[in-house]
């Protein structure tokens, strides 16, 4: 019974997922398209999900759906003229569908030429403390490439805040 | 059909669900505020303010026409705005139910005599219920209100009352 | 600074809050009007439902919004019959000036507010209304001044 | 019972507790609104105006449901569903009790944080589809307040996760049982250490409410009522549950972060056991109050200043303090990993 369920889940979180991806390609109005952009996004922190990868699935969602569709989102709201602009006619150009043939022929070779381990799925999920412990405790481990990166973004930040005190008009 | 005479129009079931819905209505008439003039602040503005509460008859103030049950226009309404009043009338969804407000709502007030006023908005509007007074009281409002949930309850009794004839 | 501010604010609201509430539960309770409070005009009466107007159409001349018609009709004898004193509500604004110039006392400011009314028609009403049943008593005292209709023209008003 | 069965009737029990909070506290923000203005509130339909919601919802039920020309017909429709799920989806990883809950997440925190976030989107949407001005200025300011204020939320329950170890909710409730030398409750409210974090939360919290001081998306005396403009009847309704439903989540978030969820000190755990959902909900309660009086009390902020709030003193107070937390708790050893 269990094991249905999760294919049957599996099943409807890819077709979301694939369908998604063909909505945003074939929709022409573009607020369509950032939209199922964003039910792509969800549908594969979904599949993650049923990966017992709870983590990443919330920050699939916390990051794309909640941050960079809404950065495209309001990309689109502050380009767009006119509401009518949204919606543009199919123009086919040569050189993107080359491009996109290209990629498609990578991606094919890579992918049947690619050996999958065979792996069963863990009979215990691993919970954030087993991440935390992971990154922060294995052998030769990722704790200086994640400080580092911190360190990088929160500069960042810093500077950001910073820059946008602007000058003190009094 | 003998489903009809179940649920149908003239049936029991149908007018006695129409008189719960009714008395649902009756008793959260949100408004549209359409103040234009003196009224709105004198006699609107007071009446939902502490001392005599719109809400604790259920009424309360909706800024989109969308959500709104009832109409109040209070204040003068110019031929200008005339057609304005109209529009967001008709934005609003049924049922509706209007309320003029105010000597100038009703016949136009102490400006009758301008030829820019309309006299009165039930020349644009079906109006239900007229309040006099320049402005009115707080409290005149409130018997309006009363005044319109009785004849939104009526609705269900006219209905029984049809019923009735028909036999 | 707002930091204290709002905890200013908040402990305002709070102590209303716990003040308790000020409202008047309307048709339950009301407010008691001032003793000038004026609503729809309203004709003076007696104990006998006599009226004081004499048509001496002041009141009509002092409106400002020209909402009283008074119509009346000189007899033969010189006496005036009132067909109607006829008063849109609708459109008073309540100033009191009728009552002011009323040189007889005939009219007053009502303290009735509750005048809501369902249909146009209801927001004219007339204040007088010249009956037939008057027509006798007044054709006994016709040869006297018509000052002030004692008992001559029984008014059957339709005031609100 | 299969467990297929027992999850349905959970989320089930979710969608009748969330629209059963929409009715109740509807009615007790219009009562708790009308006393802090000193009025009565809802009193003349049922006793005490407790019909007066169920009321509203009949009313809006039987209304006409406009659906204006212009609008972006998929979008206006989806919208309401977009704004009700994820406000609904937030009540699965809250712990009622230690047994009451939808699902035992791990990332319990992470995952109500997450999906409040969502809503925004909705509210964006709805505001797109109505093809009005003010809709979209509506939409377009909820989620910029939204997206401004996700960051110091997230990062001020961050003192809390690195002092329990845990972003499980009903962990870290439990590790707020006990008291501190026999005296106080050993939540987290009545630890200095947490009171900036505490004060820097309920700031940002107050965003997800969209409530006044912070309710620029449907300003009325400016937007007409922003992204809900356009909406008639029950797809009014459901933002109208949806909100209200975002405060009890926020109030419930507060509750199980800094006031020991259904914790209660100096009761025994046998007594506390059947009573936890009733103390959790009192406390919730409690904190919903608190929201309506600061609604009550506070004038809106301006959109600007709202904003240079959130990035200029906010982002940088809660990044600052989380350093300062970080080195107090691992000089004075101060943390208690639960698990």
């Amino acid at each position: 019974m269990g094991e249905s369920v999760n294919t049957l889940a599996f099943l409807v979180m890819a077709l979301a997922a694939i369908g998604g991806a063909v909505g945003m390609l074939t929709s022409r109005n573009i607020m369509y398209a950032a939209f199922w952009l964003l039910w792509t996004m969800l549908s594969v922190g979904g599949l993650y999900l049923l990966l017992s990868a709870e983590f990443l699935a919330l920050i699939q969602v916390m990051v794309y759906a909640g941050a960079v569709s809404v950065l495209m989102l309001f990309v689109i709201m502050l380009t767009l003229r006119r509401r009518e602009d949204a919606v543009r006619s199919l123009d086919f150009s040569p050189s993107a569908a080359l491009l996109a043939a290209v990629f498609l022929g990578i991606m094919y070779y890579g992918i049947s030429n690619a050996t999958f381990p065979e792996v069963a799925l863990l009979a215990e999920a691993p919970n954030t403390a087993d991440l935390g412990v992971v990154l922060f405790t294995m052998e030769g481990g990722w704790l200086l490439p994640f400080e580092i990166s911190a360190l990088v973004l929160l500069a960042a930040m810093v500077a950001a805040v910073w820059w946008t005190k602007g000058q003190d008009r009094r | 059909m003998a489903i009809d005479k179940l649920t149908g129009e003239n049936s029991l079931a149908f007018i006695k669900s129409e008189q719960l819905f009714d008395y649902a209505r009756s008793n959260s008439l949100w408004y549209l505020a359409f103040g234009s003039a003196c009224c709105a602040i004198e006699g609107l503005m007071h009446a939902s303010g502490p001392r005599f509460d719109f809400d604790r008859m259920g009424v309360f103030f909706r800024a989109s026409p969308r959500q709104a049950d009832v109409m109040i226009v209070a204040g003068t309404v110019n031929l200008k705005l005339a057609e304005t009043v109209r529009t967001l009338y008709d934005q609003m969804p049924e049922p509706k139910w209007v309320v003029a407000f105010g000597a100038c709502a009703n016949t136009g007030g102490p400006f009758r005599e301008y030829p820019n006023v309309l006299l009165g908005v039930d020349k644009i509007l079906p109006v239900d219920v007229y309040v006099p007074g320049c402005p009115p009281r707080p409290e005149s409002i409130h018997f309006a209100f009363r005044e319109l949930q009785k004849k939104i309850r009526g609705r269900a009794e006219e209905r029984l009352e049809a019923r009735r004839d028909s036999r | 600074m707002w930091g204290k501010g709002i905890l200013n604010g908040m402990r305002i609201t709070m102590r209303n809050m716990l003040r308790g509430p000020i409202t008047v539960r309307y048709p339950y309770e009301r407010v008691t009007l001032p003793e000038r409070a004026r609503w729809a005009v309203e004709v003076v009466r007696d104990e006998s439902g006599a009226h004081k107007c004499t048509a001496c159409m002041t009141c009509v001349r002092a409106c400002p919004d020209h909402i009283l018609d008074l119509q009346f009709t000189t007899a033969e004898d010189k006496s005036k019959h009132i067909d109607y004193l006829r008063y849109e509500m609708g459109a008073c604004m309540m100033c009191g000036l009728c009552v002011e110039a009323c040189p007889f006392d005939a009219l007053k400011m009502g303290q009735d507010y509750e005048l809501a009314k369902l249909t146009r028609d209801e927001l004219t009403v007339d204040l007088l209304v010249d009956v037939a049943a008057a027509a006798p008593a007044r054709a006994k005292k016709a040869s006297e001044v018509p000052a002030g209709g004692t008992d001559d023209s029984r008014g059957g008003g339709t005031d609100g | 019972m299969s467990p297929e069965l027992a999850s349905l009737l959970r989320i089930l029990a979710a969608v009748g507790l969330m629209l059963m909070n929409g009715v109740i506290l509807i009615y007790m923000l219009r009562r708790v609104l009308g006393r802090l203005h000193q009025r009565l509130g809802p009193v003349h339909v049922g006793p005490q105006g407790l019909l007066q919601t169920p009321m509203d919802v009949l009313k809006l039920l039987t209304k006409e449901d406009i659906t204006p020309t212009n609008v972006d017909k998929a979008l206006y429709f989806i919208a309401p569903a977009a704004v009700f799920t994820p406000s609904l989806m937030a009540y699965a990883a809250i712990p009622f009790s230690p047994t009451w809950m939808v699902t035992d997440l791990d990332t319990g925190l992470l995952y109500t944080l997450v999906v409040m976030s969502l809503v925004s989107m909705g509210l964006l949407m709805a505001g797109w589809a109505s093809a009005n001005k003010w809709s979209l200025i509506g939409g377009m300011r909820s989620v910029g307040q939204h997206i401004a204020y996700e960051i110091p939320l997230l990062l001020s329950v961050l003192p809390v996760v690195m002092y329990v170890g845990t972003l499980n909710l009903s962990s870290i409730v439990e590790a707020q049982s006990g008291t501190w030398l026999g005296i106080l409750p050993q939540w987290f409210i009545t630890n200095p250490l947490f009171w900036p974090a505490f004060i820097i939360f309920i700031v940002s919290a107050l965003i997800k409410v969209n409530q006044t001081p912070f309710d620029m998306s449907e300003a009325e005396s400016e937007l007409v009522a922003g992204f809900a403009t356009e909406y008639s009847s029950m797809k009014f309704g459901l933002f109208f549950l949806s909100e209200f439903s975002n405060s009890f989540i926020v109030s419930a978030l507060a509750v199980t972060l800094f006031f020991g969820g259904w914790t209660l000190p100096f009761v025994p755990d046998e007594v506390l056991a059947p009573i936890a959902p009733v103390v959790f909900m009192l406390k919730v309660y409690v904190g919903i109050f608190v929201l309506m009086w600061i609604r009550g009390t506070l004038p809106r902020v301006r959109m600007d200043h709202l904003m240079q709030f959130a990035w200029k003193i906010l982002i940088p107070a809660v990044l600052t303090w989380i350093l300062v937390f970080g080195f107090i708790i691992k000089l004075f050893d101060l943390g208690r990993p639960v698990g």
